[in-house]
């Protein structure tokens, strides 16, 4: 039991990314709606930068930012966090692209939900 | 000139011919002579290489390297020339014949016809010039391939399905032999055919050597053997030209032709006394015989019965390979040529009086030699030399099988070609009969009929004399070449 | 090695971008300048990629340091034997898929996207370049996901609505396996604090029993084998590949789904090593299980196939099932056999379904059954069809059978033998597949006679057909050639290299 | 919210200020938090703002699509320009050492860097402006 207790409190970061990365799985599959689908896809994503962005953190870290000669002080490790800018951006032309998808759907079949979307592809 | 050069020319110009014949398409009678032409010339190329073969000695050719353990090369020895021999001189034959044929028919898409014919030689020869177990593995696939326009070639529904089948058969074939192989070259590192065979020094279980035997024998379905012959007579639909083809020239001939090369080469005569291969091929090819036979007897269609009597007659090649001794393994040999000889003339028969007749069950054709003498004639004279009467080649063969068979001391294999032959007049005189002998049901019954055109009378009138002469003079060339094979094979440690 | 040739790597890539933005400029001002310049970028890279694979023919290894910043801080660019074998593949394919596309696109594309299409077809063709150079994890999965982002879109830019849709499943399921790549990612990187390929296949043996490495290898897989579409992964694919525009069927079907397998088998091999898979945590086994019943499976569902696309493209599962049974022999002759088979699928697959489209371009038909008697209309087609579908079925000596002989050999020398089995019968299903079509094509009646007689594709699309029917016999005659490069990379895969 | 004065003026209050911070954060990426994309998309923002107080045709007038293109594009030409005279300078691709020590000019490492990034900005501004502007006037204009 205080073994569980010591893990939750010291991981508890990674149980929150994952129950958020989980969040979004279940949108994406569960949900009928496309652009839920999107938002899905974008806590997914979400969930995983936190994760990287979380890793990164040493105990009483500061910015890594450029200091004066002869200060120094304990920063956090800046490589995740540059990856997770790249990373940001890919998911941000994911969702660009994800939504032009939605909406040329829309355009098409006048319908967002998958419920719909079967509908429209029987009658043809 | 380049030593090597001529087993290279025999496949190449059956390919050339092959794209002349797509680029004359249009013109049916330049592309009818293409075709002869590079039958003829094929016929010239392996005839000049006869006398070196003769001599003991052996042209062979590296074309590329293609896998390890075997390179894409060619060896011209005894046994491959006589296959050789076989392809491309009975090529000429069918190629005269089914100008004659197709042309009398009126067939449709001729030229794919020749194309694939072409192809289909030249991955023959290749089969038989092949020096090691990929090579003839590769040839052996494209000839399955390239064959199947032929069989469908009607296009009729029936003849898909029969198609099916014998893709079906054949590519699930080449499958095992091609696991063979693979396990034959982790064996051994090598797929070289070596004379007496190289499975002996591999120091590979029995059991393991057995079933690598069975999957060669997989392999070598077209070798029709019971109860893997299916194919053979489904693919009966197709034309006649085709039907020889299969028959006579190249596709089933590769298939015993495998086995011989297999036996010999790969095994060794040894190694497969001593795995009790030979009993095994018995008891295979004994079933077969009597079996094939008896259904021979049951068909009403001529050309079926003539696959059924193929059937039969393939697998006196395996017997005599099961024999293990000299004048068994000679005989075996000898049969590759005799009986395509005899085989492509009784087809070519068929053929005729499917053209001249329009016939094509036997029942049909009574009193048909009044007015085809020519055929009925010399289709009387090859089914006599099937069953082994002389004066005709067939009889030599058989004798050596029964040499053979006493040699080996099994008494229950000469049964079995007593039996047989017995079984062979049995399903041959009937035809004899109903064409010569019998009255014709109605007076107005032959008016149809007419004797097919000079151009298929020729080839089949070659065929038969060739039979003949090889009765009289079965040393040229075939069993001088059959005896430097079995030399080959052997060393000389054979009974 | 000379100055120029060590500066070419990031010119593959930054130099078609650069081209890709001026085919957007000026094909605003007149449309027709998109495609030549797209042309030419990738000719471009072909050439380039060339030079690239003859000077590491020799066993070298060019090192390339981004702003001269050597690992750990910098991204690094790796050049050798295996990935520029595989980038002279996928830019042959790629360059004959863009001259297919000149009037192939016009079939799917309205005249007013061309010029984005060819733009983004460029994009997609320097991510897919990307992927196979880089030498960091990172750069790897920013590289996937640029090609994927521009696959997403050209799957989904048709006139068919019905690409909408396949486009939106693919990019949903894409996504999620970009998402656990990135997630195995950071977990090696927790794990190592580098993400440098060559690094971590260092540094990662001291960390082998870790939970972090056990949970960072099974996400990538499984992200990786999302993106290979391998059995049962594959739902995305069926549908990508039947609705997407021809020219871009033909593109992620021979170099997408080829640079994404030399991905995974890069990720195994080269981080975390044969030793990995085989001893720490044995998977080898079980993939070769699921590769079987993949190769199996695929074969069986492509024979229930009426669409001749989609025919193809579960014929791909099952083709991607051969790729993983390498993985899963895992020993140098497979390994061959299986780089050797990503040349050869892309080739005999690229020829297909060129003639798939080719056929669409000519008389709109999609269905098998509506192929009756199609060989006396489009002889060269219909002859491309066959010689590439026997390179399919494994039919010596084309490529196909060549590769499929590395792969049994394989199997029988580590004992496999059932596998292997498996695998001879895989390549007799395919032959009721593809002898499925060409009965019809060869053998069936003309049903339509108005159609005419001659419907031959214009040259432009038959050129790359013919070339590719061609390859797929010369190649495996010839297939030393490929050998030379193909041998020494699974070897140098197999030593952890 | 059409005709909303006070919203009208907070915007365009805003706006200059917004720019501002962005071009703060792009130059900044060389010595610490901030670059190119933050502030790309920073600058991006600025636009949205307008686009919501003064709707599309405003923003349209001032930021027209061939503008965005020639900017996305001259964005990319700036950062891969910086590389490749890198490689002019046999560095390798975007080794600003190079050419600092081939010209001998100290520090110039660091504005290079602040090329690259305002490169990177460039190209990043416009392209999410054009993300906003085409989603919410899709059928307006001529597609690509």
């Amino acid at each position: 039991m205080e073994n569980l207790l010591a893990f939750i409190a010291t991981r508890y970061i990674y149980i929150m990314t994952i129950i958020l990365m989980m969040i979004g799985l279940y949108a994406l599959i569960a949900k009928k709606n496309l652009v839920k689908k999107v938002i899905g896809l974008n806590i997914f994503q979400t969930a995983i930068f936190l994760f990287y962005i979380s890793f990164s953190d040493v105990d009483g870290g500061t910015a890594p930012i450029f200091l004066p000669d002869g200060v120094s002080a304990t920063y956090v490790n800046p490589i995740p966090h540059v990856l997770i800018l790249t990373a940001i951006v890919v998911g941000l032309a994911i969702t660009a692209v994800a939504l032009a998808i939605v909406v040329g759907i829309y355009e098409e079949y006048q319908v967002t939900g998958e419920d719909g979307l079967q509908e429209v592809m029987k009658r043809q | 000139m380049i030593p090597g050069i001529l087993p290279l020319l025999a496949i190449t110009i059956p390919l050339a011919a092959a794209a002349l014949i797509i680029a004359t398409g249009r013109h049916m009678n330049l592309r009818d002579s293409v075709t002869l032409g590079a039958a003829a010339s094929m016929v010239v190329v392996v005839l000049a290489m006869l006398p070196e073969i003769l001599a003991g000695g052996r042209i062979g050719i590296t074309l590329v390297p293609l896998l390890p353990g075997g390179d894409l090369a060619l060896r011209v020895d005894a046994l491959g020339m006589i296959f050789g021999l076989v392809a491309s001189v009975l090529w000429l034959l069918n190629s005269l014949y089914s100008i004659g044929y197709m042309r009398a028919l009126k067939e449709h898409d001729q030229t794919r016809f020749y194309f694939c014919f072409a192809i289909a030689i030249a991955a023959a020869i290749g089969i038989a010039f092949s020096a090691n177990l990929v090579t003839l593995y590769v040839f052996y696939e494209v000839l399955t391939l390239i064959t199947y326009p032929l069989v469908v070639h009607v296009g009729t529904p029936e003849a898909m399905q029969a198609g099916r089948k014998y893709l079906a058969y054949l590519l699930g074939g080449g499958i095992c032999l091609l696991a063979a192989t693979i396990l034959t070259y982790t064996l051994t590192g090598t797929t070289e055919f070596i004379p007496g065979g190289f499975l002996a020094g591999a120091g590979a279980a029995a059991l393991s050597l057995q079933v690598i035997f069975l999957l060669y024998l997989g392999g070598f379905v077209k070798a029709a053997w019971m109860p893997f012959h299916a194919w053979l007579p489904a693919a009966m639909v197709a034309p006649t030209p085709v039907s020889a083809f299969l028959h006579a020239v190249a596709v089933v001939t590769a298939g015993v032709f495998g086995v011989v090369r297999v036996a010999g080469w790969v095994y060794g005569v040894d190694l497969m006394a001593d795995l009790g291969l030979g009993v095994l091929l018995a008891v295979i090819a004994s079933f077969t015989i009597i079996t094939a036979s008896l259904f021979a007897l049951a068909q009403d269609n001529l050309k079926r019965r003539l696959a059924y009597s193929t059937v039969a007659q393939l697998s006196y090649i395996l017997l005599g390979v099961s024999m293990l001794s000299t004048a068994g393994l000679t005989g075996a040999v000898i049969h590759i040529p005799f009986h395509a000889f005899q085989k492509i003339a009784l087809f070519f028969c068929a053929g005729a009086v499917i053209v001249g007749a329009g016939r094509e069950n036997i029942s049909d054709m009574k009193g048909i030699g009044r007015k085809m003498p020519v055929t009925a004639v010399m289709c009387a004279a090859a089914a006599a030399g099937i069953c082994g009467l002389p004066p005709f080649c067939g009889l030599v063969s058989k004798v050596y099988l029964s040499i053979g068979a006493v040699q080996a001391g099994e008494l229950a294999l000469l049964g079995v070609i007593i039996v047989s032959a017995v079984l062979n007049v049995a399903y041959f005189f009937p035809i004899i009969h109903t064409m010569i002998i019998a009255r014709p049901s109605d007076d107005r019954a032959l008016d149809t009929v007419t004797e097919a055109p000079l151009i298929m009378l020729v080839p089949i009138i070659l065929a038969v004399t060739a039979s003949v002469a090889f009765f009289f003079f079965p040393a040229v060339p075939f069993l001088d070449l059959a005896e430097i094979a079995i030399a080959d094979m052997s060393g000389a440690g054979l009974p | 090695m000379n100055a120029v040739i060590s500066q070419l790597p990031p010119l593959l890539i930054v130099v078609p971008i650069l081209g890709a933005l001026l085919a957007l400029l000026l094909g605003k001002w007149k449309r027709s300048f998109a495609y030549p310049i797209t042309l030419a970028m990738i000719g471009f890279q072909f050439a380039v990629s060339l030079v690239l694979m003859e000077s590491v023919m020799d066993g070298e290894v060019i090192h390339y340091y981004l702003g001269g910043w050597p690992p750990p801080l910098g991204i690094e660019l790796v050049i050798d034997s295996f990935n520029s074998f595989v980038l002279v593949v996928i830019l042959a394919l790629a360059l004959l898929t863009a001259v297919w596309a000149r009037e192939g696109a016009d079939l799917d594309i309205v005249p007013e996207k061309r010029v984005s299409f060819f733009v983004v077809f460029q994009l997609l063709v320097t991510g897919l370049c990307g992927m196979a150079v880089t030498g960091d994890l990172f750069n790897l999965y920013v590289f996937l996901e640029i090609s994927s982002i521009a696959a997403y879109t050209l799957v989904a830019a048709g006139r068919n609505p019905r690409s909408l849709i396949a486009g939106f499943n693919y990019l949903i399921l894409g996504s999620i396996a970009a998402g656990f790549i990135v997630l195995g990612i950071g977990y090696l990187y927790i794990a190592t604090g580098t993400l440098n390929m060559g690094e971590l296949a260092v540094m990662l043996p001291a960390h082998y029993g870790q939970a972090t490495v056990y949970a960072a290898f099974l996400f990538m897989m499984i992200g990786f084998s999302i993106k290979v579409a391998f059995f049962p992964l594959h739902l995305w694919l069926p549908d990508a590949y039947t609705e997407a525009p021809a020219a871009v069927t033909i593109l992620i079907a021979t170099a997408t789904s080829k640079v994404t397998a030399y991905a995974m088998l890069r990720v195994i091999f080269s981080v975390f090593t044969l030793q990995y898979v085989t001893e720490s945590f044995p998977v080898t086994e079980l993939v070769l299980i699921i590769a079987a019943v993949a190769i199996i499976a695929g074969a069986v569902l492509a024979i229930a196939q009426d669409n001749l696309k989609r025919m193809l493209a579960y014929s791909s599962i099952s083709q991607m099932g051969y790729i993983m049974f390498a993985l899963g022999v895992a020993n140098q002759a497979a390994l061959a056999g299986g780089i050797l088979h990503i040349m050869a699928h892309a080739v005999m697959k690229g020829c297909l379904f060129m003639v798939a489209g080719m056929i669409i371009y000519r008389t709109g038909f999609t269905a098998i059954r509506q192929l009756s008697g199609l060989s006396r209309r489009m002889p060269v087609a219909c002859a491309a069809f066959a010689l590439a579908g026997a390179s399919m079925i494994g039919i010596p000596p084309t490529i196909g059978f060549m590769s499929k002989y590395y792969l049994v050999l394989g199997a029988v020398e580590a004992g496999e033998y059932l596998a292997a089995a498996v695998l001879l019968a895989g390549s007799l299903l395919a032959a009721v597949y593809i002898w499925k079509v060409i009965e019809v094509m060869y053998f069936g009646d003309v049903h339509d006679e108005d159609l005419g007689g001659g419907l031959e594709a214009p040259v432009s699309m038959m050129v790359p057909v013919i070339i590719l029917a061609a390859s797929c016999l010369l190649l495996g005659i010839f297939v030393e050639l490929p050998l030379e490069v193909v041998g020494p990379a699974a070897a140098m895969l197999l030593g952890g290299g | 919210m059409r005709e909303n004065v006070v919203i009208r003026t907070v915007c365009r209050l805003f706006v200059p200020f917004i720019q501002l911070f962005a071009l703060y954060v792009i130059v900044h990426g060389a010595s610490g938090p901030g670059g190119g994309f933050q502030g790309g998309v920073i600058f991006a923002t600025s636009f949205i703002l307008l686009l919501i107080a003064f709707g599309l045709p405003c923003v349209r007038g001032r930021f027209g699509r061939s503008w965005i293109r020639a900017y996305a594009a001259c964005g990319i030409i700036i950062f891969a320009g910086v590389g490749l005279t890198c490689i002019l300078f046999s560095g390798n691709f975007l080794e600003y050492a190079a050419i600092e020590t081939a010209l001998g000019i100290p520090h110039l490492q660091t504005l290079m860097i602040d090329i690259v990034e305002a490169g990177i900005g460039i190209t990043v501004m416009a392209v999410m402006t054009s993300i906003i502007l085409d989603f919410v006037g899709k059928e307006e204009e001529e597609p690509l």
